[in-house]
């Protein structure tokens, strides 16, 4: 499991590192510029701690990535986007399926929490509802992982049509319609990268 | 880019070592982080102590204004970016033996966020902070939802009004009390009038044209009353004026503080225009001023433009405003 | 245009009228004429009068630097233009019953020019007025020829050390004494970054590429040492510090205290990252910094770019420099 | 002789009036691109303030004239330019030809000495020299205006070709070169009006 992550972590690290500066520049649209620069520096981050903790039970290093994650990007993101590297580390070996379906739930429910937002206001949060409403129909992953990444993929593009109403977008003239969230797009990534690495 | 930095990730450290050797009389790094500075001089724990946790690259907001009577701490993120409440966390255990602590918030959302998970791990620490969320910009929320409002230029009067008073020795419950007068007191409404360019992505923070300005705009960028063809400085006072004169009802004979802010690169000359225009404004309502700051104190890199702030204040307000204070980068 | 003025004509006489309604505890008027800013509440007749007359488009200085510790008065010129010697004279005259006066001039010719006339017709007054005139920048004219050297932002040094001086009653002939010691011991070096808008021609003031700097540029644009391009703060400080240590010889264990001033639109993190890279190239020949001003305090419109002034101090410059003083727009 | 002297501030008032924009541009380029404005209001000034004191002698009138100019102009070129309008108050009506010469020797000494200018620095005093020179060969004046008109204009243009010593443009990187000095345009204006009023 911790080899899974530990994969998981460097093809993120990796794939966002190939289009940070397609992130930037839709943040630079809708937001400040930075979103590519932000999230790249905390997978960094995650990929070094990672290391540094490998010895450690996977909850643990989790919780150690999460938190550095959250000090290295600051702002919004980190505090939001780290949410799910810290429940990802309660995953169960003995029964993944089920453990994904309680992490997922989980960082949708502190992603609401913390973030006060809610489906259909252009995040982070419109990629993972969508995707936890499929789990929740107690599919099998490994036979559906095309399905859920077209879903990861269709819900992060959905998020053009919608009207921000969190985040630095909220406050623009066209708050931000027919650009895709920034947010949604690196979680997108991220997220695609998680299944692939459990299950390929 | 036209900047004169040196290695793009570590603009913020370097800044604040230029600034804590520049004024090394009157501040440090915390020893366990440097994003924290502090005071040069610790004030005895039965200060109940203010502090800040913001993005950097709107100085000298904050981290120029620590010092007697100001601030005790900023914690200070990358550009444009909250720190994390694990680092503003730090920086209220700075003062986890004082008999209180206030964590300042500035309404934006990364801020909020991060205030809040801090002050939830520093209350588990059986530290005794609470927080105070400041708003003012009437352009980023109606009348009716003032505390949905994002916190704007006239938060200086926080600062400074609770930091003359905290340094009296005041506790925390009559810190906050006060605190929340200020703000429901304060109005402000800003103009952009162009755009800076970010150290961080190299390009115009937002896009204007040539003869535009734009009525209610964040600092960043984000949008409000919209846009329209630049006027002289009496028709764009008028309209802003009106504006903050709809919000808030202020009556004959009310003294108010004004700050007129700059934003970067509109020059003192114009800024010392707009405050004469806004004077003129005030008298013909028979509304006096009292010691008007006028300058940049809130900034967002070179961009142009300004805002007004106004508190409608009492005597305990105005005594508190013109207290001296020693920050490096605060004059009243 | 892209700046908030009323009419063009008045952008001088509106901006002085904001700037006394702004700061009506501590500056006013002249009775005798609206271009002459004094002190609210003047000093008594035993006191040497400093003052300057200067053009305007440069603020805060001079006339933000009025008040107890510094400047009597300003005589405010229309803007980039010198006053006439007329009316620098009505300033004079303002103090013509005191111990004694002293006109500063920055060396650019239509001051020096004004300020002589001035100064032949009041002593031709009975008024006891001499004229300090007040140089700095190494790229205007070579070592050797120091007095044909124009003022920069190190002059800062003399208005601040003079006028602390003055206060505590020392006669005209010690300040003068002292104010040709200081300006002896000063250096400046400017860096031009990009242009602003001149709020006459609404063009810009002058031309630089993308990529260029200039160093050694004058606040209009003049020339200095050249372009280059752009590149790190710790190269261009070096490129700088060694132009200005070929000019004027430091040893080991001088307190110099440094001055960065910002043009208008360069930022306090870019001068602070610059203040840093001073400060350590100082270390290096284990020369020590005293009390650094680190702002904007002469500007150019909404001009990108910087100076660095150094003055090799000593104990009584120092104990001056650091004395507190009222005026609106100046912080030690 | 205060007919003619009106006529000539008239006039000059209104030729600078045509052009004050094309010497901002030229002084935009060799200078802080103010020339023509503080030309122009100079003019004005002096326009009004001769108005306001016709009942005076001509050197009285003149010499408020010039301290008005200055005022209103500051700068250089307040001090400098000022100084012709005050020597030509001492024009004498019986001998217009005489006095012209010492009003112009007075006006080049005293260019001279304010200025510390010299001849070929770039700057009115090259306009004023050699129609110094001009009168100084003993000629009758009304019948060589065309002469002299000629000296004004070529004398003016000889600026162009000449590196500046005074003035802001002494301090650009090529010292104005190849610019005409907007400060000798305005003055070789100003001196054709003056002998025109006198003459036509
Ligand atoms: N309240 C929120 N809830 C959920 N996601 C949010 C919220 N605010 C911001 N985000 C996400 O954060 C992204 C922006 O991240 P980033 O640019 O790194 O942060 P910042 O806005 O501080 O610069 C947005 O695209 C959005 O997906
Ligand atoms: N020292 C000097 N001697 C003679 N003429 C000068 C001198 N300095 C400047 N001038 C003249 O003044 C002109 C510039 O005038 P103006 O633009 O009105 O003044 P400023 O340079 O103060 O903006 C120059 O073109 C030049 O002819
Ligand atoms: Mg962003
Ligand atoms: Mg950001
Ligand atoms: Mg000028
Ligand atoms: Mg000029």
């Amino acid at each position: 499991m911790i080899k899974n992550y530990d994969n998981w972590i460097k093809k993120s690290c990796q794939n966002i590192n190939n289009i940070y500066h397609e992130l930037d520049d839709l943040d630079q649209k809708i937001g400040d510029g930075d979103h590519g620069t932000t999230i790249l520096k905390g997978l960094k981050e995650a990929e070094k701690i990672f290391k540094e903790n490998i010895e450690n039970s996977l909850d643990v290093i989790m919780s150690i990535v999460a938190k550095q994650m959250r000090l290295v990007m600051g702002g919004s993101s980190g505090i939001l986007m780290s949410i799910f590297f810290y429940e990802s580390g309660k995953i169960n070996p003995y029964n993944i399926s089920l453990s994904i379906v309680t992490i997922f739930q989980n960082t949708v429910n502190k992603i609401k929490k913390t973030g006060k937002v809610n489906v259909g206001d252009k995040s982070i949060l419109d990629v993972y509802v969508p995707l936890l409403d499929y789990l929740n129909t107690d599919i099998e992953i490994d036979k559906n992982l095309d399905s859920i990444n077209k879903i990861i993929k269709s819900s992060s593009e959905s998020t053009i049509n919608m009207e921000a109403k969190v985040g630095r977008a909220k406050f623009l003239e066209k708050k931000g319609l027919g650009i895709i969230d920034p947010g949604a797009y690196s979680t997108s990534i991220i997220l695609k990268e998680f299944f692939n690495s459990l299950y390929k | 880019m036209k900047k004169i930095i040196n290695k793009k990730n570590e603009i913020v450290d370097d800044m604040l070592m230029g600034y804590v050797k520049a004024h090394s009389d009157r501040v440090k790094f915390s020893s366990k982080n440097n994003r924290i500075i502090l005071r040069k001089i610790k004030k005895n724990e039965n200060k109940t102590s203010l502090l800040i946790g913001n993005g950097s690259g709107h100085e000298p907001i904050a981290v120029g204004w620590i010092g007697e009577g100001l601030l005790d701490a900023n914690v200070v993120g990358d550009i444009f970016a909250a720190p994390s409440g694990d680092l503003i966390l730090e920086g209220i255990k700075e003062f986890k033996n004082n008999k209180g602590v206030i964590l300042l918030i500035s309404n934006h959302a990364g801020d909020v966020m991060n205030g809040e998970l801090a002050i939830e791990l520093a209350q588990n620490s059986k530290i005794n902070v609470s927080s105070l969320i400041m708003y003012d910009d009437i352009a980023s929320a109606p009348k009716g939802n003032e505390d949905q409002r994002r916190g704007g230029a006239g938060t200086t009067f926080v600062y400074k009004i609770l930091g003359a008073l905290s340094e009296k020795g005041a506790d925390k419950d009559e810190l906050l009390t006060l605190g929340e007068d200020v703000i429901n007191n304060t109005r402000t409404l800003s103009v952009a009038v162009s755009s800076g360019i970010s150290p961080i992505t190299e390009k115009k923070i937002f896009e204007l044209d040539e003869d535009e300005i734009f009525i209610g705009m964040g600092v960043h960028g984000e949008s409000g009353y919209g846009r329209q063809k630049i006027s002289s400085s009496k028709n764009i006072i008028k309209f802003m004026m009106d504006k903050i004169f709809d919000d808030y009802s202020y009556n004959k004979n009310d003294i108010v503080i004004p700050f007129v802010n700059g934003s970067g690169s509109t020059t003192l000359m114009e800024l010392l225009i707009i405050y004469k225009d806004i004077e003129e404004y005030l008298t013909k309502y028979n509304i006096n001023s009292f010691k008007p700051l006028v300058n940049e104190y809130i900034t967002t890199q070179d961009s142009a433009g300004f805002s007004i702030s106004l508190l409608k204040s009492n005597d305990i307000m105005r005594e508190l405003w013109k207290e001296p204070c020693s920050a490096p980068y605060f004059h009243i």
